[in-house]
């Protein structure tokens, strides 16, 4: 685990379907450049200084993902 | 002559459709031919593939153990189909997305999606362009059985047109590329 | 730091299948998170539908059976009827509830076998292509409904939730989606109320998930999320039916 | 002497089920089987076991397959049509390797047809009504005192093979009465002793790892090799389960082979014919005794005359058998005529 | 030269219906042969017929029997499990003798097994998988073409017969795609004019006696009459719709029996194999080319190889019809394993 | 004197093979008197149910087909999409519509199939012997419930009118009973309204009708007559569920 | 036809179910004591005075075996 | 020997309890039988009816194509039946019930309903005061066989003596026709 993070992106595992990235509130979240293992532009997290934690990201993951600490 | 060939991609990418016009190509070229597609959940995971048989007797299965042809779209497809490929068949892959290494195969790359993209203004046009240069450099189609295949499926006049001149940038590619080389 | 929010113990680390954006996913592990919550994952037997979700089994940690397309609930009845005091809940797909296994949910309702159904309603046949189910809506257009469903030749879809409240045995409805964090918080509380009336002993119990399928509605996943809140809420209100 | 107690075939097969362990009967009416049910709906909630009416033929196998998964004895009885109606379950039962016991009372066909005796769903139960390759192993008893013997023997030997046993029998059987011996000589296993050694049943993953019970196997090459590993299995039950019976003299010149109903009627023209016809009962109708009939085939004089109530099923597997060594006649009468004692001897009479 | 069309087997399967005189679809959505319910949803519509698509395979094949009953051209199609929930109407189709075309199109079993191409129904479908005695007469094409000929070929000869015909294909066949002729050489009946014909047919009782359709004949005897009506229509047509195909020479050593993909196979493999051996292909799985097989095996030098892909069905029937007189060895691969060329070659070499 | 009551033109003059005082015998009669009245029995196709009225094919005087057991509304669908302009409708028991049929039904009311259905709730299978069904009142015995039905194991009895009320596509219910004269005028009136709802095209019609089945009830035709009143009218409330 | 009488039964058809003697409002009815050739005793029309022609048992006669005249 | 026997009449009168008391009295004597009875729709006409054989040796099949005895509870019955038996069979009626003709077989009748209202106040024990006639008349079995049958029935005690005072009452009844007389 990234200990910067408060949200970690299995970038493997994510499929770029772009709905946490939505729900996000704090826009924390965005589309890497670089194609993952799946062949999709995975998820990144941007911003731990806005991120509440709040797990929305988490929520909303159909691939669960995500992790979220705080 | 019998040539085994199997296109292979990701969903969206036109996968299915190359097969098609190959095996419509082979028609126009007066040969027998078939076309297997993968279907079902198969193709949920995202991956995509067709098996086109083109020959001049009848053939048996569509299925094909061992290939004259591989027509690689995308990465995943490469790795999963390169190992039937026979000695002196033909691989052709689209650098622009899958980035493999050559091994001493007949290896040709091409930047289909770039080309589609720069030349064609339609990025999906990168399948047309991978079969024009499939073709060339295999022979197992002239150019002309191709082009007249395209005009056979029911498509708008400027689609057809579109995929014409698809299918010859990629016959017309100037590879920098030998046998083997990496690019 | 600590982690607030990861995968539960009852969902296996095993990549899912689906593609991407499906709401199978998200249900999967709100029924997961639920059931470490109310601590029964070892006396809990799943019984999967043939549809997307045929694969739940590779996905839950706790005993899981296929069943054949729309017999989930007598396949269910066949184990509750031999294990009265295990947690046995069906996962079934439209098509598989509403459609094919239209007799085994009424008479599971009927006889108020004392089960949970997590009833996912996308509005199509994933599995098999995107094909009209009980539950697309009118105009909506689908591999066999080329210019959309239309009330006269198709009839209107059918509201599974309504339909059930009907039945005494039936303990408590609710419908819901995945569609957004709001819904799915909401989701996952109706999930757990439907495993506790179970618990409880007061028969059966129903959740509705709307859930969003955007490779057979051909929309990207954010979008199939909208068009779920915009034209399945119209036919399909949320909220509790029953309980 | 044994106590003889007058059963009726359906009856036998209830008690025979109930007393060999059954936990739980799903079912649904039809006639020639009703007394299946009705019993079972009033004897095992007396003994705290399951009995279940449900609400068509498809839920009532899907019901079995539920308490089959959970490692429960489980059984259904039905006739014809409905058993028709149980192919899919049949297949899936198979497929995941459940056992059961399904008995199919069998009247007459196709469609609605009558409800008299018939054997015409022997194709049905022996070579797969459902789709794909499998099996069920199936007995035809012969008298009521055999309904219940099977019955009572089908969940150990369904549970050794993991594989669905079906009592293959029919209205006449089902509805006739006779006097038999219910004795259980061996005290039998409790339900819940062989439930602990199920290695696989669901019923909840407490201690142990969560199991998972499927037929769906889409990896490329699983099912291809499930479909071997039941193929074993088969040829095991092949090797080790074929049950018949001989009546008359090994040397007679025809030999009749005749199931169930039909073979007690043979068995009652042979006591007439005299020492030149035999009778090859089939009791296991698959696995099928083949090899006893290709050794009577063999020295190439025999005849044999296979006595069906169909248009000819059976007929083949006799034929399959006896391989061309010796002609095969056939004599049958479909959709529930009973074949007559009168008729057989006729035929044997232009054989003989 | 006749033009030629690039089309898949399922469409291949549709548009022949359709050319055929096709009134209503019923079908419900399964793997492999979901093109045929999409293409007839969009082209029905347009041509003013039926396209409803069932609640399930039971509620597709009763709606099949309401337009049948009827006297409209009507027709389902599904594949393996699909196929097994309509073995009761299928029964209950030959029982009342109704016309009509249902479609399998295999997948690998037992169970939901896999959606690749299977063989693994042959018995269900020629042996018969609902219960009674009847017959489905049963095509299996062997590419695209005969996809479409025999779909558009199928009602003339249900109606003739008053018999339902299945055509028995599989995922590769369903899936694949081939150039074909579409061409309809004579002008076809229109649906009405066969309609008109059919003097069975419930269209309300206007300017004659009432109709009736069942298969419910509880009067005594009854019901077995109409089984040997039935037989006797069986064994006509039995004489007169066999249909297979010879390929190589006659007086080849061994012969290979195969039908539908597998056949295909088996051609590219003779073409390899040389003068030694051919190929019967039955183009008829009911009736079955029995005369034919056993001919070419009369004068018992012969050899035969059965393929198929499963366990061993149709190697039955080709044994019955051998009948001892040269061997029959089989070669099978079960759950959706294609059988490939080169296995084929290593078991000739084994025989040859 | 002038005839004013005899067998009506649809109803063959065949005995009935019906136990006596059966309620299917009346109701036979009342669905030809109306055909007759609307002046449509050369244009109407019966469907006859699996169950004591399979027979119902030898009394009618105009074309019937049978079905497999729970299957008419898919049998009178297939005939109802192919001849539109005829008048088709299934003539059910409990056992046949509401049990192995529930999928068949509802499925045809949810597509409005434009049929009419007679469904005849003798809360037991008649043909059979007497054997539970799934509008068997609680505590009423059986041949399957030889204790009674017990609603924790048999769950409650299934209100087939009001169950069909839910879909749009269902133009016309009434519950009726055949146990008295008044009754019995009443069933004919709703039997009436349900044909001429189909004629007017709109959608599936279904008359419930109570009915007496002294034999498998173990009462004689009167008490059989009476008991339904007493018992079954608890359950069952007579009147226009719709239309 | 017998003239004299309001309501004919055919006899041979009746099975004596008595649903039709217990809804007459004028007891018109009652159970013959001849058996029929089914076996069982039918009905008989016994007074055409007080018979209105109501039809009621005609009405709930399962077997249709009962004609009204007015 | 074997006896093939049939009990018919209409529902109600007992037909199906005779036959099983028939059979379970073949078996206090020792010998082989069977009992099959008429079921599920054929009784919905209201007839009922059992086929039951009593035999030294195995038995085949239970149905009997040709009769040694028929015991008819009804007329019905009785003309259904009297074709299949066979020279010297012998017919027991029920002539409280029945009136049919005799013809020139071993022809018994017994005013069996009558009786069993009068000597047992329970007109429902006909059937069994035609048991008692038929094995009296045919000896196909002992009195006291089927007296012992008739306690193997799970039945109430009074019910047990009730038929077995039904089965003396035909056993010794003395009946005054003889061999095809009419009475
Ligand atoms: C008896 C049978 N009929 C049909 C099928 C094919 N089939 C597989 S999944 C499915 C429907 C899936 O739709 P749904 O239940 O809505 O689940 P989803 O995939 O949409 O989650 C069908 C028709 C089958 N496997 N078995
Ligand atoms: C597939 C199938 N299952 C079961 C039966 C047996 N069966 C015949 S009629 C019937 C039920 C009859 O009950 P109901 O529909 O209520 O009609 P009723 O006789 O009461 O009028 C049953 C279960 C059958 N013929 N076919
Ligand atoms: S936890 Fe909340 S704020 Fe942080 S990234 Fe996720 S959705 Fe955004
Ligand atoms: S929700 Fe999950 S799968 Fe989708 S983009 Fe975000 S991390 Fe990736
Ligand atoms: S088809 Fe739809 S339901 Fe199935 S996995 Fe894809 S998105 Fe999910
Ligand atoms: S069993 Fe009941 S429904 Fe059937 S005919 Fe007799 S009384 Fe009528
Ligand atoms: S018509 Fe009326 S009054 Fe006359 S007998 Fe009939 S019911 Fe009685
Ligand atoms: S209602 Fe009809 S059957 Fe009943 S007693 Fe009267 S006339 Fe006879
Ligand atoms: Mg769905
Ligand atoms: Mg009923």
């Amino acid at each position: 685990m990234d200990k910067q993070s408060k949200v970690v992106i299995d970038k493997n595992r994510c499929k770029g379907c772009a709905l946490c990235i939505v729900y996000c509130p704090q826009s924390s979240l965005s589309l890497s450049r670089e194609l993952n293992k799946l062949g999709v532009y995975p998820v990144e997290f941007t911003d731990d200084k806005s991120c509440t934690s709040c797990g929305f990201c988490y929520m909303v993951c159909p691939e669960v993902c995500i992790e979220v600490y705080k | 002559m019998e040539k085994k060939i199997i296109v292979c991609g990701s969903g969206g990418q036109g996968v299915l459709f190359s097969g098609v016009v190959l095996a419509w190509g082979a028609i126009e070229a007066g040969k027998h031919t078939t076309c297997f597609p993968s279907y079902g959940a198969e193709i949920r995971g995202g991956s995509s593939m067709s098996t086109v048989i083109i020959s001049d007797e009848p053939i048996g299965s569509p299925v094909a153990e061992s290939l004259d042809g591989l027509i690689a779209l995308n990465e995943l497809g490469y790795h999963r189909y390169i190992k039937k490929l026979l000695p002196g068949g033909i691989v052709v892959v689209n650098s622009s997305i899958a980035k493999v290494k050559a091994d001493d195969r007949n290896f040709f790359e091409i930047p289909a999606s770039e080309l589609a993209d720069r030349e064609l203004g339609n990025i999906l046009s990168a399948n047309m362009v991978m079969i024009g240069y499939y073709i060339k450099k295999s022979g197992a189609l002239s150019l002309d059985a191709v082009k007249s295949a395209c005009e056979k499926l029911k498509y708008k006049k400027s689609a057809i047109e579109l995929n014409k001149n698809a299918l010859e940038v990629g016959y017309n590619y100037e590879n920098k590329t030998s046998k083997g080389k990496r690019r | 730091m600590k982690k607030i929010f990861s995968r539960p113990e009852s969902l296996k680390d095993t990549p899912h299948l689906y593609c991407p954006g499906c709401g199978h996913g998200i249900i999967h592990r709100l029924i997961a998170e639920v059931i470490d919550e109310l601590g029964v994952r070892e006396k809990t037997i799943g019984v999967a539908p043939v549809g997307c979700a045929v694969f739940a089994y590779d996905y839950f940690n706790f005993d899981v059976t296929e069943a054949p397309h729309g017999r989930p609930p007598a396949v269910a009845t066949g184990i509750k009827r031999v294990l009265p005091d295990r947690v046995v809940f069906t996962y079934q797909g439209d098509g598989d509830l509403a459609a094919i296994g239209t007799a085994e949910i009424i008479h599971a309702a009927a006889r108020s076998e004392n089960i949970t159904v997590i009833f996912v309603n996308n509005a199509n046949y994933g599995m098999t292509g995107g094909q009209m189910a009980p539950t697309t809506l009118i105009g909506q257009k689908t591999s066999t409904t080329p210019e959309g469903r239309i009330e006269n030749c198709h009839g209107l879809p059918i509201k599974v939730s309504e339909l059930m409240a009907i039945f005494d045995g039936v303990s408590y409805i609710e419908r819901t989606a995945v569609n957004t964090p709001k819904n799915i918080l909401r989701t996952r509380k109706a999930i757990k109320m439907a495993f506790e009336a179970q618990i409880e002993n007061k028969g059966l119990s129903l959740v509705e998930i709307l859930s969003q399928c955007p490779v057979e509605w051909h929309m990207n996943p954010v979008v199939s999320a909208k068009w779920l809140d915009e034209e399945m809420l119209k036919f399909y209100p949320l909220g509790v039916i029953k309980g | 002497m044994e106590k003889k107690t007058l059963m009726k075939g359906n009856i036998a097969i209830a008690q025979g089920a109930i007393d060999g362990g059954l936990d739980a009967y799903f079912g649904y009416p039809i006639t020639p089987q009703n007394e299946i049910p009705e019993f079972m709906s009033k004897k095992l909630p007396e003994i705290n076991k399951v009995f279940i009416q449900a609400e068509s033929e498809l839920a009532s196998i899907n019901m079995v397959m539920g308490s089959a998964v959970a490692g429960f004895r489980s059984m259904t009885s039905s006739s014809s049509p409905g058993i028709s109606l149980m192919q899919e379950g049949l297949s899936y039962l198979c497929g995941c390797e459940l056992p059961c016991l399904i008995v199919n009372v069998q009247r007459g066909g196709p469609g609605l047809g009558n409800i008299s005796g018939s054997q015409a769903d022997y194709f049905q139960t022996v070579k797969g009504g459902g789709h794909g390759d499998y099996r069920l192993i199936a007995f035809a008893p012969d008298s009521v005192q055999e309904m219940y013997d099977f019955s009572l023997l089908s969940f150990e030997l369904s549970e050794k093979y993991r594989n669905p046993v079906m009592i293959l029998t029919d209205g006449v059987l089902g509805q006739m009465m006779e006097p038999i011996v219910v004795a259980i000589h061996e005290p039998r296993a409790t339900s819940h002793e062989p439930r602990a050694t199920k290695n696989w049943a669901l019923d909840g993953c407490a201690g142990r790892k969560p199991r998972l019970i499927r037929s769906l196997l889409m990896v490329e090459g699983e099912l291809e090799k499930h479909n071997w590993h039941l193929n074993r299995k088969y040829d095991d039950i092949t090797k080790s389960e074929v049950k018949y019976e001989i009546v008359g003299h090994k040397d007679a010149d025809v030999f009749i082979v005749a199931y169930g109903i039909v073979a007690r009627i043979c068995k009652s023209v042979i006591k007439d014919a005299g020492s030149k016809v035999g009778l090859i009962r089939p009791i296991t109708l698959w696995p099928f005794p083949s090899e006893i009939i290709s050794e009577i085939a063999s020295p190439g004089k025999k005849k044999f005359l296979t006595v069906e109530m169909n248009l000819g099923q059976m007929v083949e597997d006799v034929k399959l058998s006896v391989n061309g060594k010796s002609p095969v006649e056939f004599l049958g009468r479909p959709g529930g005529g009973l074949v007559t004692a009168e008729e057989i001897l006729q035929k044997l009479k232009g054989m003989l």
